[in-house]
């Protein structure tokens, strides 16, 4: 599974991508999430604020329940802010 | 249509081009975001627009197309920056044309209100007290509600 | 500010100069009305403006100074055009600029519905069968009605 | 009294402008409209149709109770059709 960071997640986590071997028993976001944290200091501190961590599987926005797969591209960042006002 | 680009753009020739010889359009609103000098953290020399190539794309892709389904329009325009920008400079172009205004005129809001909170973009702004990542508004979140569809 | 004059207008250079050096600016929202080739009466080949001479600038500047009342806006510019025209031409512009876009937006659509109702312009379109004046329409009036004061 | 007529009234006034003096009796708008559609067939045909005539007087939009007065400068036109779409 491809794994990208965005904004103050990137810095935190230390890289803007990285390429993950997923557990058998990760299936869905909220499960991903949680064994993300798991790997590394930069990882908890990446993801230590959960409810403002947004995530996108395969470029459209996901929630806790929906599904992931090995060869999904997930995406992880904090709300956005795009450029108006 | 859809853009996202490093480089300045002009709204006058972006909405020329966008009304073409379509001579049924009455009316065109746009609306233009600049960045401000002043941030909530102070005065800003500049900020830096990071965003997800590809899912950017697809994302305003998505939201032109619901523009186009709920309301009846001519044309339709997002062009929008990244990377560093400093105060004055044009950020974004959200454009409409329709024949009818008010149909002009809601359209162009809806983009504006989406592209604050659900095109991937994020504003790292250079204040006098270093870089740091803008968090979101809780009104941007408001005024993006009011589209939802009943 | 109000201007209303014979020549063409180049809406990113009234915007430009409407901005100025205002670094405190984070969004215009502008409306171009254009000449459309339909009418109601069938294709047009081109039409004529007329207007009050005096009434007509006295009255953009008071729907303006309303505008600035209403709403926070940074600055507010109305450009509309008299004479001969053809489908396609610019007749008006409306440009505001607020450091917050639902301000711009509502302060916009205002003007736009104000001029429409309550601008001394005439409208004389030129088609198959001649020259006709156009008509008020019943929905302009509704779209101005909406903004009356409570 | 300056009169200025626009668009349909004044192709039907068969002019744009006249220099009028008010009689005594004509204090206000409507007293005013009555006034001049008694002083030839082209008022008349101009001011037909009341309902659709606005008036304004020294450039204000004015109603039909509004006073008017030697000195002022009247316009009369038909509901105006602004240069939007």
């Amino acid at each position: 599974m491809k794994v990208l960071y965005f904004a103050w997640l990137k810095t935190r986590r230390g890289l803007a991508e990285e390429e993950l071997t997923l557990p058998a028993a990760v299936t869905n976001v909220a499960e991903l999430l949680a064994w993300l944290r798991t790997l590394s200091p930069g990882h908890a501190a990446a993801l230590a604020d959960r409810p403002v961590v947004r995530v996108a599987v395969n470029q459209e926005y996901a929630r806790a329940e929906d599904k992931v797969a090995p060869g999904d591209e997930v995406a992880l960042f904090p709300p956005v802010t795009g450029g108006v006002g | 249509m859809i853009r996202v680009q490093r480089a300045a753009f002009d709204p006058a020739e972006e909405i020329a081009a966008l009304v073409g010889a379509n001579r049924r359009i009455g009316g065109v609103v746009s609306f233009v975001g600049l960045v401000r000098e002043m941030a909530e953290g102070g005065a800003i020399a500049a900020m830096t627009l990071e965003h997800y190539p590809g899912m950017t794309e697809r994302q305003l892709e998505a939201v032109v197309a619901e523009a186009e389904a709920r309301w009846p329009l001519d044309a339709c325009l997002i062009v929008h920056r990244y990377g560093r920008l400093e105060p004055g400079e044009r950020i974004v172009l959200a454009a409409v044309a329709s024949s009818h205004r008010d149909a002009a005129f809601d359209a162009c809001r809806f983009l504006v209100d989406w592209l604050k909170t659900k095109a991937p973009f994020w504003k790292l702004e250079e204040g006098p007290a270093g870089a740091r990542w803008v968090a979101e508004k809780a009104e941007d979140q408001a005024a993006a509600a009011r589209w939802a569809q009943k």
